[in-house]
């Protein structure tokens, strides 16, 4: 069943097309690799599905309600939510607290009144691979790695069913490297629904049951990940970039 | 200039010599200390506080001890600088040279703390309504300066002998600026030009305070067609003028302009001031002085080398007032006693003498006596007298008028009068 | 809301309030008016930092909010013969309501020029107050004579007392929510904050309010504490500078600093009086503050807290 | 008519030049410089100490302006500016008790009356029905002179450019070879000279007293909100549209109102259009 239905999606930027015709269907539980060169548009998408950026034309359906006018918090609270490419965890609040963002409800009233759920938030954390001795950490203490794994966290704890993963592994060592997508399949195992961007194609291969290639803004091949990376049209595409 | 540094040792040594002087009578000064009307109340309370403690001292030979509280003319300073005398100081009289708006601030601390208080500088009528109307919680208070409504009047007689019988003007345009001041003295105005004086009033251009460029405003007033300009302005008031002056507007100015009222006029505006007339409160800039009057400022002048280098106004106010509040104390025994002051007070009377002639009255209107001239009662306000010949006291202003020369002189009514009132150069006669 | 709570706060809170409530008995009663100013400025210091301080939204324009309060209740008092229990409820009010209509609009801009904007507002609003209805306003010479309702620096310090310390508990408790945390972020990273599925217009529109009730209420109080408003007194660059120096000499973002800030620059102020009773003692007033602000921006609160950390060493 | 578009065309240009000084400072050093109106408040004093109490010529006045606004310019940078390592707020809080603290200095040495400049170049032409000083003409085209010869020493020199790169990008200027640093110090001097240039022909407008930052500040922030930060051009046309509608508001509708439409006109554009009306944020 189809989760996230992004239908012929278009952003322009003045002179520049940013996205052009885009159109992916993402199904529930799977995970979906979207590749292609720098300024292909990838991040582009997800700012769209997010509402960071405005849509010129097309419809974002989440689970069949169209998205594409709420403002980005109301789609989080729907169940999409993304990690950036550069992580941005709020610099003076510790790992828990950190998390605790991304656990607080949407309310005024449910933030005064409500409390915090700290056995959530180590739950959180050790699910992405802190230890409880990390949960009163600063970011500026903490490796690329740690940061990536600490707004996986934070994204997570917003209760998203779909999760979009933005350049998941730049920065990171071998061993983190390994370590989140540990975490990524585990996810998936749960049932969670990824889309997935990354250079790191090697890395990327195992985590995905199905890519989608894209350039210049639009989609130029979509299926199993050794189908597409085979296409001509995409192998142009890199040596192009 | 005086180095900043030298200004702060010169204080720490004055604030240090002060308080090693145990005094048995307080004062205390409040108002801008840097300004010059501030100071100007400032110096005359001092020199009339030296001159009291050289003569023995007062209420059975005790020392006065002035102290001051700087308003920076700020209206919740003046708050503060008020509640610093009463409760930090514990004075038992206050002299004051405080803004209309500053008084007006520290009014409802006056009422609650009961400390005799004496204005010299606010003119407002506002304050003596205050009094008309709730006399018990104004006892302390007394203005010894003419208030506003008063000037106006006066102004009206000036327009029909000098600008309609002298000069033949006909019609006037107001403009005023746009504050509760200008709004009382255009009111009065404006109702008494046609009817008293015979003047019609052609229009009234109210402007912002922060007005920047003028001559968009002078351009209106001349295409109103009217004889000459009537001005209205306490804030920024140079700043007209000078640009009156520079422009050179080919019509009469003239009116309330009370950055004319002081000797540094002329320096302050570099001698872009010339024509200008104002109504003052006096004694004035370019008033003959009587023999006493004279005496204070000789005083002044060998105690002072700062500006202002004349007294305004305020600064005679304030050193008769206090050597009145104080014989108004020794009859009542102290300051505590405030009924028992403000009778004492309400009955000083000082009159002095020029040629044999009435020159300057210092005593108070009582509750009861009807002014005759505005028909209204002016309870603990300064006297005045509104017809000529001034036998019962002095005129409630002067018309002053700085001529291109940088001279000075009072222009009207003609009994106090020092020079005649002419046009400027650049302005056409009618 | 309470797992934040603990008993050394709640014995920090106890403490403050006895030491108020003793306040009379210690000190000389020139030095108690001196405090009523303080706590005064504290109240507006702890509204602008509840909004400022913690979300970065600097408000240069706070008097702007201040002034609706007080004008408000001078006005409803003074010209209506409303009693004051109702003026000042209706006060604080008519500041709400008007400090959304105004900020409504301006929730999309960011930055300095949110600086700016409130500015704009506050200039706009001294002179409107001049121009518009000058009949009950009173124009340039303001209000005279409006109600005052204590007498005595004990019972006036009392009341401001009562307020400043209501106002600093209720913000206080409400920062260590997890509203206050929200609130933080916002500080930090807004697009993060949205990200993380929360509704940042929605909190900075709630920030804004109640950052204008307590400007509201602390200016209603003030003016039936200091008897008369004029334009001047209140939507004034210095008044700006009183209250965002203070509240970042106390320590930004952390609601009692402003207070402690307040006190220290009102006091500082006031025991220059006798030695520099001119124009010297704003120089060095301004000249503490600037080379404090310099060497810990953080203010007083990061000093103190450093000193503790080097004292537990 | 002819009066509107003289005192029109008067009035804008003082305010072109009071506002360029403190574009500059927003766009290429990031902050907000509150302590601004305080350089015009120094170059009016300065004015005044040297050409009215001592008595020296005028031009010798105008430089000492600007020589102290140069000099104020670049002490604030090098003790303010820089060990806030330049960040928005605190460098924007200290300033504005800069001008506190600065504020109090000249009500110390100089007295609170105001003073009043004496005309730079005494008389009138009569236009018509229209006085007009020289004094005011010569601001007039001083302020047009400085205005070209900035624009023109911005696009066409070196250092210029590197204005304009710093002002794009810190960090890629940087790599380029150009030391914002020094770059930033340069504009933080020029800023200063500028102002205080424009306080010399603001006072001999107004006058001289101790509060007189605020006022100037004020027209600066307008004129930079609405035209755009960074915009020498609209700068220039937005000093036009405020002179213009305060001369408008005085003669056609009511002068009491002067103020209100700019403050109006400040939040409307702030409101529809946060970066102003000619955008952009690096200097062009």
């Amino acid at each position: 069943m189809t989760i996230l239905a992004l239908d012929g999606l278009v952003k322009r930027f003045g002179g520049l097309t940013a996205t052009n015709q885009f159109s992916a269907d993402v199904t529930e539980g799977e995970s979906l690799g979207l590749i292609g060169p720098n300024g292909a548009g990838k991040t582009t998408i997800f700012s769209l599905i997010m509402g960071e950026h405005r849509l010129n034309e097309g419809a974002i359906r989440l689970k069949g309600e169209a998205i594409q006018d709420l403002p980005t918090h109301a789609r989080i609270q729907r169940g999409v939510a993304r990690t950036y490419q550069v992580p941005r965890p709020f610099a003076e609040m510790t790992v828990a607290e950190n998390i605790r963002v991304g656990l607080t409800p949407d309310s005024i009233m449910a933030m005064i009144f409500g409390s915090s759920n700290a056995a959530e938030e180590l739950a959180l954390a050790e699910a992405v691979g802190f230890e409880a001795a990390d949960l009163d950490r600063l970011p500026n203490e903490l490796s690329m790695g740690d940061l990536r794994k600490l707004e996986l966290a934070r994204t997570l704890a917003t209760g998203a069913k779909v999760v979009l993963l933005d350049e998941v592994f730049a920065g990171l060592t071998v061993g983190e490297i390994a370590q989140i997508s540990e975490l990524i399949n585990e996810k998936r195992r749960s049932g969670m629904t990824f889309v997935i961007v990354s250079h790191d194609l090697r890395s990327l291969e195992p985590l995905i049951d199905r890519a989608v290639a894209m350039t210049a803004g639009s989609v130029i091949a979509e299926g199993a990940y050794a189908d597409v990376i085979a296409d001509k049209q995409v192998r142009d595409s890199y040596l192009g970039a | 200039m005086i180095s900043p540094l030298k200004t702060l040792t010169g204080a720490a040594a004055i604030a240090l010599a002060a308080s090693a002087v145990t005094a048995d009578i307080k004062v205390g000064f409040i108002g801008s200390m840097s300004s010059d009307t501030g100071l100007s109340t400032l110096r005359g309370a001092e020199i009339a506080i030296e001159e009291l403690n050289a003569a023995g001292g007062v209420l059975g030979g005790q020392k006065i001890e002035l102290v001051t509280a700087d308003t920076r003319e700020d209206v919740t300073e003046g708050v503060k600088a008020y509640e610093y005398l009463a409760e930090s100081e514990e004075v038992d009289f206050i002299i004051s040279g405080s803004i209309d708006d500053v008084s007006l601030g520290w009014l409802p601390r006056m009422i609650e703390y009961q400390i005799p208080t004496l204005d010299t500088w606010t003119s407002y009528i506002g304050i003596i309504d205050m009094v008309v109307e709730n006399p018990d919680d104004m006892k302390p208070y007394f203005m010894n300066i003419a208030s506003d409504e008063a000037l106006a009047t006066l102004y009206i007689n000036f327009g029909a002998d000098v600008l309609k019988a002298q000069m033949g003007f006909e019609s006037v345009v107001i403009l005023a600026e746009d504050t509760a001041f200008g709004q009382a003295i255009t009111g009065l105005v404006t109702e008494a030009l046609a009817p008293v004086a015979g003047i019609e009033v052609k229009d009234t251009i109210i402007y912002d305070i922060n007005t920047v460029d003028f001559a968009p405003l002078f351009s209106k007033a001349q295409e109103s067609g009217a004889d000459f300009i009537y001005q209205v302005s306490s804030v920024n008031s140079q700043v007209i003028s000078s640009q009156y002056v520079k422009l050179q507007v080919p019509m009469a100015m003239t009116g309330v302009n009370v950055s004319a009222l002081g000797l540094e006029y002329w320096e302050d505006t570099g001698g872009a001031g010339g024509g200008i007339s104002t109504l003052s409160p006096i004694p004035s800039v370019g008033f003959e002085l009587d023999p006493a009057s004279q005496a204070f400022v000789d005083t002044y002048q060998a105690k002072y080398t700062s500006r202002p280098v004349m007294p305004h106004f305020n600064g005679f106010n304030a050193y008769q007032g206090l050597k009145q509040a104080f014989a108004a104390a020794e009859e009542a025994g102290g300051f505590k006693d405030v009924n028992g002051w403000n009778a004492a007070m309400s009955k000083q009377d000082l009159k002095l003498m020029k040629d044999d002639k009435l020159w300057l009255r210092y005593g108070f209107w009582d509750r009861d006596t009807v002014e005759p001239v505005t028909n209204r009662t002016y309870p603990q306000n300064a006297l005045f007298d509104l017809e000529a010949p001034y036998d019962f006291a002095q005129p409630s202003m002067v018309v002053i008028q700085w001529k291109e020369d940088g001279n000075v002189g009072v222009v009207y009514p003609p009994e106090y009068a020092t020079t005649d009132f002419t046009l400027p150069s650049w302005v056409p006669a009618k | 809301m309470t797992s934040n709570l603990n008993l050394r706060h709640a014995i920090y809170w106890a403490l403050f309030a006895g030491l108020l409530f003793a306040m009379p008995y210690l000190v000389s009663k020139g030095d108690l008016r001196t405090m009523i100013f303080a706590l005064y400025v504290g109240i507006f210091a702890m509204s602008w930092d509840f909004l400022s301080g913690r979300t970065g939204y600097i408000s240069f324009g706070h008097p702007f909010l201040i002034g609706i309060g007080a004008y408000a209740t001078a006005i409803l008092s003074y010209r209506f013969d409303v009693p004051v229990m109702f003026s000042i409820p209706l006060a604080v009010i008519i500041t709400m309501v008007a400090s959304t209509m105004f900020i409504l609009p301006a929730l999309r801009i960011k930055g300095s020029y949110f600086a700016l904007v409130t500015l704009a507002f506050m200039e706009l609003m001294y002179q409107l107050v001049q121009v518009i209805r000058p009949d009950l306003t009173g124009g340039t010479r303001g209000i005279s004579g409006v109600e005052t309702i204590t007498r005595g620096a004990v019972n006036g310090f009392y009341l401001a007392a009562f307020l400043a310390f209501c106002v600093a508990l209720f913000l206080w408790l409400l920062t260590r929510t997890r509203l206050g945390a929200a609130q933080s972020a916002i500080g930090m990273d807004e697009e993060a904050l949205k990200g993380s599925g929360i509704n940042a217009t929605k909190l900075k529109l709630f920030t804004f309010v109640v950052s204008a009730a307590v400007a509201g209420l602390g200016g209603a109080f003030y003016v039936h504490y200091l008897g008369s408003i004029a334009p001047r007194a209140i939507f004034d660059i210095n008044f700006v500078f009183t209250i965002i120096v203070a509240a970042l000499l106390g320590g930004a973002g952390t609601i009692t600093g402003p207070l402690f800030g307040a006190f220290f620059l009102t006091f500082l102020l006031e025991y220059l009086r006798p030695w520099l009773p001119g124009a010297e003692r704003y120089l060095i007033y301004g000249g503490v503050a600037l080379v404090l602000y310099m060497y810990q921006p953080k203010g007083m609160y990061a000093i103190a807290a450093k000193l503790r950390a080097g004292v537990m060493k | 008519m002819l009066q509107i578009i003289i005192q029109g065309l008067l009035l804008s240009g003082l305010y072109a030049l009071i506002a360029v000084g403190f574009t500059l400072i927003f766009s290429v050093g990031r902050v907000l410089n509150l302590a601004y109106g305080a350089y015009l408040m120094l170059g009016g004093y300065a004015f005044f100490y040297v050409s009215q109490t001592l008595g020296m010529p005028k031009l010798l006045g105008v430089v000492a302006a600007v020589a102290v606004g140069v000099i104020a310019g670049l002490m604030k940078h090098r003790f303010i500016v820089k060990p806030l390592k330049g960040d928005m707020v605190p460098v924007e809080i200290a300033t504005l008790i800069l001008a506190v603290v600065l504020q109090s200095a000249v009500v110390l040495m100089f007295g609170d009356s105001s003073k009043i400049l004496h005309s730079i170049i005494p008389g009138v032409v009569q236009v018509g029905t229209v006085s007009v000083p020289y004094s005011n003409v010569f601001a007039m085209i001083v302020s047009w002179t400085v205005l070209i010869a900035l624009y023109l020493f911005i696009r066409k020199t070196h250092l210029g450019r590197a204005m304009q790169a710093v002002s794009m990008d810190q960090k890629g200027a940087a790599i380029s070879g150009v030391n914002p640093d020094h770059v930033n110090m340069m504009v933080w001097g020029i800023s200063g000279g500028l102002g205080a240039l424009g306080g010399v022909f603001f006072a001999s407008y107004t006058q001289l007293y101790p509060a007189m930052w605020v006022a100037p500040l004020i027209i600066a922030v307008a004129v930079v909100i609405v035209g755009g930060i960074g915009s020498i051009i609209g700068t220039l046309i937005v000093a036009h549209i405020i002179g213009f509608m305060e001369v408008m508001t005085t003669s056609l509708i009511a002068p009491e109102l002067r103020g209100v439409f700019t403050m109006a006109l400040i939040i409307i554009v702030l409101v529809v259009s946060p970066k102003g009306l000619f955008g952009r944020e690096e200097i062009h």
